[in-house]
């Protein structure tokens, strides 16, 4: 259905096969790994990391990165903290408002970024400031509990061991790569990411999909701030401190260039996978906090290294 | 007549690329447009084709009569002007068929793309043009040939009345220059107005109806094409008469400096590229190579300067001594030098200064335990920029601004300020003038005669015969013919370089 | 600035400058706007600078502030040190410039402090302690040899390591048994993480005590998560407002209330006193409630 | 004598401007800016970050990027924290394995990126999290107190309002800067960021200085966190978290561009002391952290923007 290709495929399968590696080896060191109750409790970590990568990784498929997805969910999620508690909204309301706000902000990257010629770098790295102080001013450095109202987004659905955020997450992972490969939107995208020049000449307006992506990543990082607080039940200002890093080395994981032109929505599904199911793996063998961060510092390289090596053969 | 230009003039801050030019293209006709580099000819495309848009020159476009403002590329093709530009515009990621249709593909409902429609309109389209392409393979796997090919078929399908090809040649063989003239004989014949680049004066004569020459970013003068030979041509673009274009005054020949015996060569798991080669270069000499597109002729001279593939056997000899591993910077050291064919890419910082790029070859020299000696440098690379007669804003302008044929002088006065005993030269002339080529024969000449020898590829025969003492033929990474100058035909070499022939055909 | 009362000579006010960790924080807010209103209310006796720092690791910054607080002519620095033994250098330096320096909060390191020579007076809470009495509310509610968890804050912060020694304390008197001690670095979201992880690889886990509010909500939600509502107790400590309803439905069963709001004015109240006798104050210990409902 | 061209010292008067207009706007908005000791509070606090701005430019000259600062430097000063206190060296070879230490790592960096040809924005990406945690495990978690010993580098030298580190980074900022303008090493630092094919042809042997600026830029970190251990007389693991955006911010305000291929490490210098006295001014001005935050974030992307217009005309 979504037409991938042959070498697309195989690039899946080394990535699954190293998932499915990291499933096994947890399962064999730890006790419980292997449970449905823990890999739910993984797959229900992830559903904001998912929709935000998705985001990013059409973005960086057309040569840019965004900086700011962490500021940018921290304050969503006190536009919607701010939304619901102080100013009674019901939670569908506030999902369009954050979703509004996180897309208000990352076209403003994108415009200012793309109209102005400045690289999405620094233009994000900016507002990777700016919406911070934003989200702290908007909810006067309040942490505010939202509660049931929110809550069951992203609770387990009875039976199922799944969450409806996480649903709705693999869906819009679904959505993106049919985005990227079956739209002309998304053939532009790619355009634009491998050689701007030629998209010119040939007659795409290339400044459009350029914001267009900035901007569906803000609308994506805004739905995946609501996800965030219905996991924790409230918004905290200082939510998604460090989050862009996590997104990008999830997304670098999974093969997707940082100098545009190549990426995939499905390998950067895989990609969180692999780094959220390492963490958890981790905590679940009592690995200490620093020692965490050396095993997963080396295994975003060797992931890395082990993509670029199967492309160059 | 469908398209016209009046009164032009188009100003870079303090340059003026155009001036009051004017010039019109009937239905069709191919109009061939000449001039030196940095004549103005790329600038005139580029307002004829809304990358500059309307308002950023002076004078009128008139279009079917009406007068045209073009406020982007996009208005320019919407009103049937297609161009294909000196460098390719396709996209490597995507495939044929994305390629072809990149600016507006077939859609299914609204926001799709109609991807069987798409491939089955490619294939429908490269069969009408005679291309055997399938239209859903990536791009990247094509050779730059048929890049070229797929850039035509681009613009044709379009339905454009005007098609502009900007030296569309300069990078294809002959046999697939010849696919494309028919391809554009074709296109005349239908109506559609031409425009035709290129620095290759004797193609001008089967192929154009009348030419235009630009000198200065002025107009000097539209000949039909019987009063187009190319004499008075390059008296129009240079000004001047030209008596004798390849001025070979031959050296008597001295000792072999690099010497070449059973040369066989593998590359990565691609397999054998090169073998059974043997020759010798000797001071004073200019051997050229010649052969066909992928025949291995740039893959020979990276692996003498080191920077492709493994030795399978074989020896090779700079001066008497082996040249062994090491890259470039051994090779320089040793006395060799090697100027790129693709300059922009592998020859130039083109964001850095002339000067910058020049000396680049020969910090070593230039320096003391690592610290730059400045004013030799400045000195070394004014004595070059003027030997060269380099033209641009001094040492200080930054290279990717000159055109193509000053680019390619620093490029060479780079290699040369290494004071190289040999000097391999790889497509020198590709995209410079006339004049400019003048220059380069001159400079190999001076440098024959100073005792330096010459390796020289060239895909332009007239050229190779013209310049070279000796020539090797290349076919399929085998030596299939060695002529020495009196020998040296067209027809000798062409015969060699089909000698053995091509497993699978580069174009259709 | 703060507006002076019509014949004031602003110069003639001592300048007290409030150095905080975290702004971003729903303490540290609490505290700095105690301190506001206190310096409303008495706007003739001293001027207020109000500066704190981007987190609780950013302890570079928090010295530059201190520095600035001198250049900027402060008579009494109070601060709440992101690092009890960081900052010591930098506010012995502006106490030999004539600095009254009044340490709150977060209790210097005493070993630290006398081997440089500051003379700091100490006002606020024994972290220890309330951690203690938090835990013993959870042991309470459990029976000796239960499983029980401490999620700590960022490692270094001594406040930190204090209130997981009161948490050990407790437990360690009622007999329980701690399975694991993993840090979250004062973060919610972390904590959920870390708390996620814990429930699955102790399923017999019966308690998790958090070093601090925000921790306790993010493990509150992977309790709820997990279906475990009802055995899995979960205790915090600051008792910021966004806990309230999370004490009301039973989700997390203790906190402490440190009277944030009052911790900086008995800190800025006990420097302008030491500044007017010039006498360096006392320490003085500030009330920790548990707060349950 | 650092043989400037025309149009470089343009760009610096440029900066220098933006610079006085900040001393100027802060001096006449709040009290006691412009004295001495606020002015030299300032300059004491920007050594580390000045040191490993240099460092940074000449790597981001050569198109490469380190992300592994922040965390290079804690785990350095938790070397200078545990060779001092726990093993009783003497400061001076406390400071050689700090630099040893920094240089290691760089070079690590360094040779993972060019030899195995991955982006140095992952190798480093990955070593930010070994580095960090490699820090925690060696100071097992705890700040370490140094005292007496480490302070006389950063504390105001008598008589002078700045710090012997401030002076000891005056140095390393010319020195970087003659390395950049006067040295065949900075020749081949700007040829193989410009374009690294032409460099290779043009007998550049391009890893090494490649290379070569990794371990520079990771043995002037460790000289960094020295700096920093000074200032607080102690070392911290946490210390460094979020530097190398601060330090890519200066970098980046200063004029050096992100793809590589140009750079100047006087024009970084202004750039700290921008970011530096803006900060300092709005604490001084009494800005709340938030505010100062959205301030930081749009001077950021002005001054980026002002250095690109000044270039484009
Ligand atoms: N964007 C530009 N900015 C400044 N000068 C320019 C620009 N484009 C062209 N020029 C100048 O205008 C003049 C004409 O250039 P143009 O590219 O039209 O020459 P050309 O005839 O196509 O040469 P070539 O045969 O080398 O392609 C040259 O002097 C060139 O340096
Ligand atoms: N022996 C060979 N067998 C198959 N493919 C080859 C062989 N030699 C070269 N090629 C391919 O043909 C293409 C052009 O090769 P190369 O650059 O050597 O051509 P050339 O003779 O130098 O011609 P030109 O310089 O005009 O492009 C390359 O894609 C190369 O990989
Ligand atoms: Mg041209
Ligand atoms: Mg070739």
């Amino acid at each position: 259905m979504l037409a991938l290709k042959r070498g697309t495929i195989a690039d899946l399968l080394v990535l699954l096969a190293v998932w499915a590696g990291l499933v096994l080896l947890f399962g064999e060191f730890s006790t419980g790994f292997l449970s449905p109750a823990t890999l739910g409790s993984v797959a229900n970590r992830i559903p904001a990391l998912l929709l935000v990568a998705t985001g990013m990784t059409l973005l960086m498929v057309t040569g840019g990165i965004d900086l700011s997805v962490g500021s940018v969910l921290g304050f969503c999620g006190t536009v919607v903290g701010v939304t619901m508690v102080d100013w009674g909204w019901s939670l569908p309301v506030a999902i369009v408002a954050s979703i509004a706000v996180g897309l208000a902000l990352g076209a403003t990257n994108g415009v200012v970024s793309v109209k102005l010629r400045l690289p999405s770098f620094i233009v994000t790295l900016g507002m990777l400031e700016i919406a911070r102080g934003l989200a702290f001013l908007a909810a006067h450095s309040r942490t505010k509990y939202i509660g049931d109202a929110v809550e069951g987004i992203g609770t387990p659905i009875a039976g199922l061991v799944v969450s409806p955020a996480f649903l709705c997450a693999v869906v819009a992972v679904v959505l993106g790569q049919g985005l990227l490969s079956l739209t002309v939107l998304g053939r532009q995208l790619v355009a634009v990411g491998a050689n701007i020049e030629a998209a010119r000449i040939s007659g795409i307006a290339v400044d459009r999909p350029r914001i267009a992506a900035h901007a569906l990543l803000g609308a994506l990082t805004g739905l995946a701030a609501v996800f965030n607080c219905s996991r924790l039940g409230s918004a905290d200002p200082n939510a998604g401190v460090g989050f862009e890093l996590s997104v990008i080395a999830a997304v670098v994981v999974g093969g997707t260039s940082l100098l545009g032109g190549r990426g995939s929505v499905a390998k950067s599904f895989l990609g969180v996978l692999i780094v959220a199911t390492l963490e958890a793996g981790l905590v679940q063998m009592g690995a200490s906090e620093p020692l965490k961060r050396v095993v997963t510092g080396i295994v975003i390289v060797v992931a890395v290294l082990a993509d670029t090596w199967r492309r160059r053969e | 007549m469908i398209l016209s230009a009046r009164h032009l003039t188009k100003r870079f801050g303090a340059v003026t690329a155009l001036a009051d030019v004017s010039f019109d293209l009937r239905a069709g006709e191919i109009h061939a447009l000449c001039g030196e580099n940095g004549a103005g000819k790329s600038t005139l495309i580029k307002l004829l084709s809304g990358v500059h848009p309307f308002g950023s020159y002076q004078g009128e476009l008139v279009l079917d009569g009406q007068e045209a403002r073009f406020a982007s590329i996009r208005d320019a093709q919407d009103a049937g002007i297609a161009v294909i530009y000196q460098e390719l515009s396709c996209i490597d990621e995507l495939s044929v068929a994305e390629n072809l249709f990149l600016g507006r593909p077939p859609r299914r409902l609204g926001i799709f793309v109609d991807r069987p429609e798409a491939e089955r309109r490619a294939a429908a389209a490269l069969a009408r043009f005679g291309v055997g392409l399938d239209p859903a393979a990536p791009m990247r796997s094509l050779g730059i040939g048929q890049k070229q090919l797929v850039e035509i078929v681009k613009a044709l399908l379009r339905e454009s009345r005007v098609l502009i090809l900007d030296e569309p040649t300069a990078a294809l063989a002959e046999h697939e220059v010849e696919v494309l003239v028919a391809i554009l004989r074709d296109l005349r014949a239908r109506g559609i107005g031409l425009i035709y680049i290129s620095h290759r004066l004797e193609e001008l004569a089967r192929l154009a109806d009348r030419v235009t020459v630009l000198r200065d970013g002025a107009t000097v003068a539209t000949l039909p094409i019987a009063a187009a030979d190319p004499e008075t041509l390059v008296r129009h673009m240079v000004g001047r008469d030209v008596r004798d274009l390849y001025p070979r005054r031959s050296t008597p020949l001295g000792t072999p400096l690099l010497e070449v015996r059973d040369l066989a060569v593998a590359s990565g798991r691609d397999g054998l590229r090169l073998t059974d080669i043997s020759f010798d270069l000797h001071a004073g000499e200019v051997l050229g190579v010649g052969g066909l597109m992928g025949a291995g002729r740039t893959e020979l001279l990276a692996h003498l300067y080191g920077t492709w593939g493994d030795r399978i056997s074989g020896r090779v000899q700079l001066d008497g001594r082996p040249l062994h591993a090491g890259g470039p910077a051994a090779r320089l050291r040793a006395g060799l030098a090697f100027v790129t064919e693709d300059r922009r890419r592998y020859g130039l910082c083109l964001e850095q200064t002339v000067g910058f790029n020049l000396s680049l070859s020969s910090l070593g020299r230039l320096s003391h335990a690592g610290v730059l000696a400045r004013g030799a440098e400045a000195a070394r690379n004014r004595e070059w920029y003027e030997k060269l007669g380099i033209r641009a804003a001094g040492l200080a302008a930054i290279v990717g601004r000159l055109s193509g044929g000053n680019q390619q002088k620093v490029v060479l006065g780079k290699a040369l300020m290494t004071l190289p005993r040999v000097i391999m030269l790889d497509e020198p002339t590709r995209g410079i003038d006339v004049g400019a080529k003048m220059e380069l024969y001159a400079l190999v000449n001076a440098l024959t005669a100073a005792g330096c020898a010459v390796l020289l590829v060239s895909s332009e025969l007239p050229e190779l015969i013209g310049l070279s003492d000796r020539i090797l033929v290349l076919s399929r990474g085998r030596l299939t013919g060695v002529f020495e100058r009196e020998q040296a035909t067209p027809e000798a070499l062409m015969r060699a370089a089909l000698a053995a022939p091509l497993a699978r055909p580069d174009a259709a | 600035k703060p507006a002076n009362p019509p014949g004031t000579d602003p110069s003639a006010r001592p300048k007290v400058a409030l150095v905080m960790k975290s702004l971003a924080n729903d303490f540290f807010s609490t505290m700095a706007d105690g301190a506001r209103r206190h310096q409303a209310a008495h706007a003739g006796d001293y001027e207020l600078l109000v500066s704190g720092i981007k987190n609780e690791t950013d302890i570079g910054e928090q010295v530059n502030l201190v520095e600035q607080a001198v250049a900027q002519g402060a008579k009494a620095i109070v601060i709440a040190p992101a690092d009890s033994k960081a900052l010591v250098p930098a506010l012995h330096r502006a106490e030999l410039q004539g600095v009254l320096i009044v340490n709150i909060d977060n209790r210097l390191d005493a070993d630290v402090a006398g081997q440089a020579g500051l003379k700091a007076a100490f006002v606020g809470p024994d972290n220890r302690d309330g951690a203690r009495r938090v835990g013993e509310v959870v042991a309470g509610k459990l029976k000796a040899g239960d499983e029980v968890a401490i999620i700590e804050g960022v490692t270094t912060a001594f406040n930190g390591q204090q209130r997981r020694a009161g948490f050990e304390d407790a437990m360690k008197a009622a007999g329980m048994t701690v399975v694991a001690t993993q840090s979250a670095e004062w973060e919610m979201d972390k904590a959920n993480a870390v708390a996620a992880n814990l429930l699955t690889s102790h399923p017999k886990l019966r308690a998790l005590l958090c070093g601090n509010d925000n921790m306790a909500i993010g493990a509150a939600a992977a309790v709820a998560a997990a279906g475990k509502s009802r055995e899995v107790l979960v205790a915090g400590f600051d008792d910021i407002g966004a806990v309230r309803p999370l004490l009301a439905d039973g989700r997390l069963v203790a906190t402490a209330d440190q009277h944030a709001d009052q911790l900086a004015v008995d800190g800025i109240e006990l420097a302008l006193a030491a500044l007017k006798s010039g006498q360096p104050g006392v320490d003085r210990a500030t009330p920790v409630d548990v707060v349950t409902r």
